[in-house]
């Protein structure tokens, strides 16, 4: 598929949600503990691989918390997006300095967040547009993103505009420096490296050309 | 006898000042002292600092004390949520205060205000604008910003059970803030789904031992915000 | 009795060890959360007076510690002292930061601790000599005294060899500076205050020149 | 599947190394990982530096570890107790190096070093020997000590039960620094009493969460340090 084709059946180009969710899923350990943002992230729960058993905790205060769509049905068991879900058996509650001190503390493994933007040096932003009109709300990522080891973006290559949010530097406020490893878009898996965007994979239909012109910094290419 | 039970949600937010700092334990519904906050409403306190991590939601519990004008400042870190609507039109008009605080950090400031500590070094927000005006300080090679212990004169909270003591066991997610909000209250007023005889409490599971509660009201059978919010009900 | 009697019959001159701490239990009101240091102020727990119920703190985990002398048998539930004690109904077991956080954090109300040094602005020695071979050992005292809203010493007023303990200044390493309230000691109760120690009370057989001969600062005169 | 356990504890140490730093729970005995311990005292592991609260009595447990010349620096709060013999002694020789700090600052720093908290200020020790060196600093008019977070590349533990994910509780005061240890240890290697299925502990009252912890090894009837002591016993 060429990539005029391509943009004529746009819609049809690319992962799906749930394709990203479970190619994230795959780099998730066995033993990790996890935390999901809310939105596309909270899919990746859904598809991890056989034999692996991974651990999910979510900032209000629960290390355990189970699959999600699990829905409880009490309103104070709750995730970080304020949704009714389950506690696992060996699950443990707490509260929130004790949670935070996981996050900080460094001892979560993987946190998989959205993003508004991600620049070429590892910065994130996803918590405010920078609008002047704007509610500013932070909630729990900028924690996250300076404690977790590993943090990892799902997003849509592009906005709905379709402009791209892979950038050389990011333009709205920044969540965290420098501290994205992976992107999981709908067209391709990229690394942030020291020399910038390394694409991993595309998916099937995107070639470097068509992914190099959705992205605002220059893409490196798979095994270079 | 120590015996720290108080006769209703009135009686026990009765201290509370005007221009009092309050610290309110919940996250989002989850832990919100419906009862207590209805009852400040019905005092009709003013002037109010308020520490939670949202804003409410609807026209009940926080969003109705906030619509009401009885607060001044909101400490927080996520002041819009689904249902928030009465934050946010306060706010653009310029008449409530907003101190933005990400989660982990408002968590541990009212840890350590509880715990006697003034100040600490986080990594949280460094290179953000949150971080802007700060203290940056490098420990071993890394930027941390310094934040401030945050303590307050009333600290209002949701339990599962309580002793007269003040011994509080909470139930599952509704525990969030509670127990530091307790630590860092002056006077802690607590509101319990049900109060039980001194020593029904496994001392190996106490969550908030009863040094940091000052007073305990029973409310049985706590109001949903969740239900009314749903059904388009306001406060009062 | 003149003070010639008396030193002739030093050892029946003012309160024994189980006085000095039933005064000092006199001031410690309804309610109130108590640590006792090791030593004489393990006894005041002893004398609390009818119809007041305080509640003991062991800083090493426990709040709700039962009645000294009360040995649980378990080589688990122990005080500060490293003694076998037992729980009160009410009880509450937690780990040494949180234990710390009620002391540094002012909810304690009172700690009655005992002293090599007091001085009169109210600093307190009581954690080394000072001799350069000695081995330092603090243990949670300097916690106590920084975090307790009211410290109380009891100690004999003299030491073996018969030197004062309250003094103009302590020439020993301080544990904390200013922050006596008030000391009982076999021979009078002393307050600490902005103008120096003034007296409050005095044993049987004590006169205001027997105490001040034996103190190591200007003593002010009860009701001065 | 995941599943913390290990077969002895000769196995749960094997990975502890000459001149790494070890904290070791326990206040006195009570808590005290004494088959760990004694696990490395077989190993011969050198150039430690311990994390404890004291030095340990007789010659058995910390005390024997000591005794045996594996460690380099102790950092504690109260060195010397009743039955306390080798560490004075080589102290006194120059023969170990100690840092003295008060016991609540030892316990922050450890809940710092775990929590991500570079630093922090309190109170305790302002004005003493034990502050000099030491930033002061002024909040609110009142002078602070500044005080670093505390890490460990281990942290050797004891509980009551644990699960094999390595959620833990534990037995009255034997809870003491166990809890902030686990925190703090890059891995945390805990003997337990029991090992119990997952889902045996109530969610509500697990202390020490098992993201903390790396390593569990059961020890059904521990040695009791007082009884080998009043024995006259050594290790090995």
């Amino acid at each position: 598929m060429n990539n005029a084709a391509a943009e004529t059946n746009a819609e049809k180009i690319g992962w799906s949600r749930e394709e990203m969710a479970q190619r994230t899923a795959m780099d998730i350990p066995n033993g990790a503990y996890v935390n999901l943002g809310i939105g596309i992230p909270e899919l990746v729960a859904r598809f991890v691989p056989e034999g692996r058993e991974v651990i999910y905790h979510t900032e209000n205060g629960l290390l355990g918390m189970g699959p999600v769509g699990d829905d409880g049905g009490e309103p104070e068991l709750i995730n970080a997006g304020k949704k009714r879900v389950s506690a696992i058996p060996g699950a443990a509650f707490f509260h929130h300095a004790d949670s935070f001190s996981m996050i900080r503390g460094g001892h979560l493994d993987v946190c998989v967040l959205g993003a508004m933007q991600v620049a070429e040096n590892g910065d994130l932003a996803n918590w405010s547009t920078g609008a002047p009109d704007a509610i500013p709300a932070v909630g729990g990522a900028m924690d996250l993103v300076a404690g977790v080891k590993t943090i990892y973006v799902i997003t849509q290559h592009v906005t709905k505009q379709g402009d791209p949010k892979l950038l050389e530097r990011c333009t709205m406020p920044l969540t965290g420096v420098g501290i994205v490893s992976r992107i999981y878009t709908d067209l391709a898996v990229i690394d942030v490296t020291d020399a910038g965007f390394r694409v991993a994979e595309m998916a099937p239909g995107v070639d470097f050309e068509y992914l190099q012109e959705r992205t605002g910094a220059t893409l490196l290419p798979p095994g270079s | 006898m120590i015996d720290k039970q108080i006769g209703s949600p009135a009686e026990a937010v009765r201290e509370i000042f005007d221009g009092a700092t309050v610290m309110i334990g919940g996250f989002g519904e989850a832990g919100s002292p419906i009862e207590l906050i209805h009852a400040l409403i019905d005092q009709g306190t003013r002037d109010l600092t308020v520490v939670n991590n949202n804003t409410g939601s609807g026209h009940v519990g926080l969003a109705a004390l906030i619509e009401n004008r009885q607060v001044r400042k909101m400490i927080c870190s996520f002041p819009r949520t689904a249902n928030s609507l009465v934050f946010p039109e306060l706010y653009r008009a310029g008449e409530i205060e907003l101190e933005l605080v990400p989660q982990g950090t408002l968590a541990e400031r009212i840890r350590a205000g509880g715990a006697g500590i003034p100040a600490f070094y986080t990594p949280s927000s460094v290179g953000t604008p949150l971080a802007e005006g700060k203290e940056v300080r490098q420990f071993d090679g890394q930027d941390y910003v310094m934040e401030y212990g945050l303590t307050a004169d009333f600290s209002l909270i949701k339990c599962r059970q309580a002793d007269r003591l003040g011994n509080l066991v909470y139930n599952k997610t509704a525990r969030n803030f509670a127990p530091v909000m307790a630590m860092a209250g002056r006077r802690t007023i607590v509101q319990a789904r049900e109060i039980v005889p001194v020593g029904a409490i496994d001392p190996e599971c106490v969550v908030t031992p009863g040094i940091f509660v000052q007073g305990i009201v029973q409310v049985s059978d706590p109001l949903h915000e969740s239900l009314l919010v749903a059904e388009g009900r306001s406060y009062p």
